[in-house]
């Protein structure tokens, strides 16, 4: 599903990744953690081609990330859910829109849409706000209306950037669970996260990064 | 649904982003306003710059002891010119007549003479294309060999004059309307990548979730588009208000009565040009500028 | 310094915050918890002056904020810090002259402002990240930048909202450290959070919302 | 260290933004120089207008037989009226010389004729402010009842014809004018406002730290102003450019020899003013664009 030879990506002062390798099947869950600045972030955005390595080489589904045409990475993009830290929300438009956008996109029939996001609204306790314009939710909201989008469209990856840093406790296990639920019906989970409980509740393989370094991987494949 | 969707979402686009619209309408009408304006003065001086090059005449005047015969002849001859696109004879008596009314002072000379001492004549009117000083004098000295002709006529400076007023007038319009055209793509280009700027994010957003590229510039392009030919539309009022305001002041005037060619015009291909203008640059600004701000890689 | 009186704000679905009365006195530390969109942000900002109650009064410092004149709202905004959900930094600006800015405004002499800037930074481990854009700087580093703008000028209350959402657990306990410490020196601390860890560890007085009410006040002083 | 700091804040906005920058002095010297070919074809207009007004003349003719006496006593009394800005005394002799210059064909009459039969006369240069068909006619009924007097002319379709083109243009260049000042000051304020919308957020979180509306506004007011002043200055290099060009063209021409003041002309006026439009509407606008977006209380 997702293999990274070597990757580095270096700023001026310091290597946000340093000689990433490793390699991700289909159907794992993979947790991320690692301190502030440790490169979490760094390491989804090139995975999702937002972001090009200084070096190495990385292969999301056979494609070849770092190369792939700026025309590719769309129909890449579709087969994931994003989640990332500033919830990337259209203020603007309602919770509805922002979350049928991804269907949208792919030209699913706005019945079918529409049902779909009835459900994954309700899954994250959203599905009473529907027609709020997501600028004036709270941070809570939005980023469970964040993890909604994501999923809507059933991806085959699942790319969540600490995605309960602003859910309360009860509300975390919620989210988690349904992680769980995507994950057991096919879908690969690639998580970042701080939070101690969620990876303990996640149960998956761990990836420990430090300074752009792999400096744990609790039960590699390889 | 995507066709549709593309279509509402420009529409939505438009009413949330009304002020930013509201700025490029009217900077787009005002400044195809500044260029309309100086279309038509062009367009309107040239008009008149055209009545009077049909003006200027050259005077054939004629043996007064020719016969009625060498006289047709005369004027046979000059039909054939290319030069000449209009002759009027004007006879012995004729010439006096209008030698009386043209200088009262002077006719008071006439009264103490014995007979008409004024010789017959033909008026030319010129085409323009042969206003020019050279193909005028070549033009002279042929009619001059004729039988029956006693010399030409024709005002040098005033024709000179008028050349040169012409080219210059072309010249100014040329360097003129090349700056004003700059400026009003320019501007227009401007002021929607400016509004689109404003929206880097939303594109940003976009891009996450897998949206091609067709699939974010199609709205803004559209929108772009009609903001543009409103914009246009809005010029295209203005200035046919300025046109006709002019049109009743100086018909009130009286004063071109019966000239109504002289009177300002406003060329139906000027409509079209300014809607279709705006239209264009709305157009093409927006497609440069969201293309401009997807092409960073994110 | 913070008084309410029968507070509230309506949205046309719901109400953020529904009559909410309570007192905080000077030097008091004040745990906000509640599950998401129950109106803590809400309550800040209305303390802070950036949203107007519908109903009732709030007295900060002796000024009532409802009916302060905007030209008046500055001068008591620069006697708070504010921590918010959304990291609000300048992005195309480096973290040194993010950090210096409330000094700056406050019209603090050059070398007095350095030696504070380093000093928050520090103490919040950023500092030898001064002269990197805050844009590009992970969520985590962000959100500690945040905090030492925050306190850089020593403001006699200081309102967080969750200000631990993006920190590890390490890092967390460092900052809740740290607001001890301020706390101690006279700030008072009004500090919306999720994090249990975080309410036990600052051991103040703790305030929970639930869909704008006010449902516990454990050791309301009047 | 404030005023200082609130200084530097605007050139390092300049320059981070400089895209929006050039964006709007690009837009502002093009809008000025828009307005400053209007303003320049203008003022070249009237200076033309102004010169074909001082050729209108009044020929006071005089009685054949009146004696010098008479004649100088008729122009020391028209040198008292102030509608005469200068007198030519034309006197018999030089009147017939004239003629046959000016109407080489008709002199033939004279030759037959014994002495001179042409009255002298006194060609009267008419300053503009009585150009108007009731003042002349009423000039021209007083100089009439002198003695030695015999009549008055002058070109009463000429100088209808000036007044009416005059007042034409005036209003032309009022309407035009207004119209074009208008659209300069609203897109030149739309463009500043516009690249103020992208900074909306910088302004939130300064509110949010405690900076005051003058500690926000002042570095957006200078960069305002620069950039307004910067667009002047460049449209004036622009304007001065085109009007250079077309001295040096119609120098080359040769046909205004002798005649410089008819050459186009650029007042200093006319600089100070487009520095200063850029630099008050650069100003005026980021004032009140800034303010606009601080309104949101939060
Ligand atoms: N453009 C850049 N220039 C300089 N440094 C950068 C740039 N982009 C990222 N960095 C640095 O790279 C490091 C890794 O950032 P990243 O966002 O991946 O961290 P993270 O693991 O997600 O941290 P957090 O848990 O705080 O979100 C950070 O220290 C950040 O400051
Ligand atoms: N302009 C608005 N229109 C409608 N509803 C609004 C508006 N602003 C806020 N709300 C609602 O008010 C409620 C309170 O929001 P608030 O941001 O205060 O919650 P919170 O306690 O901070 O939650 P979180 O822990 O998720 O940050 C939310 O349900 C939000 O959707
Ligand atoms: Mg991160
Ligand atoms: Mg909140």
């Amino acid at each position: 599903m997702i293999q990274l030879f070597h990757v580095s990506k270096f700023y001026d002062r310091c290597a946000a990744l340093d000689d990433v390798s490793f390699r991700i099947d289909k159907g794992e869950c993979v947790i991320l953690t690692g301190p502030s600045g440790a490169g979490k972030t760094t390491l989804l955005k090139v995975i999702f081609g937002a972001e090009i390595p200084d070096t190495g080489q990385i292969l999301v589904q056979n494609r070849n990330v770092a190369r792939l045409r700026g025309r590719a990475i769309p129909y890449l993009r579709r087969t994931m859910g994003i989640v990332l830290q500033n919830f990337q929300l259209l203020p603007k438009k309602t919770v509805y829109e922002n979350v049928v956008l991804p269907l949208v996109i792919q030209g699913v029939k706005r019945r079918e849409a529409r049902k779909r996001v009835v459900d994954v609204l309700t899954a994250v306790g959203m599905d009473h706000k529907q027609t709020i314009r997501t600028g004036v939710l709270s941070a809570g909201e939005q980023q469970r209306i964040c993890i909604a989008r994501a999923i809507v469209n059933s991806p085959i990856l699942l790319l969540a950037d600490e995605p309960t840093g602003n859910l309360d406790a009860a509300l975390t296990v919620e989210i988690v669970e349904l992680l769980k639920r995507i994950h057991a019906q096919g879908t690969t989970i690639l998580l970042a996260t701080h939070n101690q409980r969620v990876v303990e509740q996640m149960s998956g393989r761990v990836i420990h990064l430090q300074a752009g370094h792999v400096v744990i991987d609790e039960g590699a494949t390889s | 649904m995507r066709p549709l969707y593309l279509l509402r979402e420009a529409m939505t686009n438009l009413r949330v982003h009304r002020g930013n619209v509201l700025i490029g309408i009217v900077t787009t009408a005002f400044t195809l306003v500044c260029f309309g304006v100086f279309v038509l003065l062009y367009l309107n001086l040239k008009n008149l710059t055209g009545t009077l090059q049909g003006d200027i005449e050259v005077v054939v005047y004629l043996d007064p002891g020719a016969s009625e015969q060498v006289m047709s002849l005369v004027q046979k001859r000059l039909r054939t010119e290319p030069a000449a696109v209009a002759l009027t004879f004007v006879s012995k008596e004729q010439a006096l007549r209008e030698f009386a009314e043209q200088f009262p002072e002077e006719s008071l000379l006439l009264e103490g003479m014995d007979g008409n001492p004024l010789p017959a004549s033909v008026v030319i009117s010129l085409s323009p294309r042969f206003l020019d000083t050279e193909s005028l004098g070549a033009f002279a000295e042929r009619v001059k060999q004729l039988p029956g002709v006693t010399h030409v006529a024709y005002s040098q400076d005033w024709i000179d004059t008028l050349t040169l007023v012409v080219s210059y007038f072309e010249l100014g319009a040329v360097v003129i309307g090349t700056i004003l055209a700059v400026s009003t793509v320019t501007i227009i280009a401007n002021t929607i990548r400016l509004s689109l700027y404003t929206r880097k994010e939303e594109i940003e957003i976009l891009r996450l979730i897998g949206a091609t590229g067709a699939f974010i510039a199609i709205p803004y392009v559209i929108e772009g588009t009609i903001l543009g030919a409103v914009g246009g539309g809005l010029s295209l009022a203005v200035l046919k208000g300025i046109v006709e305001f002019f049109r009743l002041e100086l018909s009130a005037s009286g004063w071109f009565m019966g000239v109504e060619h002289m009177l300002p015009v406003f060329p139906k291909q000027v409509s079209f040009l300014l809607v279709m203008t705006g239209m264009l640059l709305g157009c093409g600004s927006s497609v440069l500028s969201v293309f401009g701000l997807m092409k960073v890689r994110n």
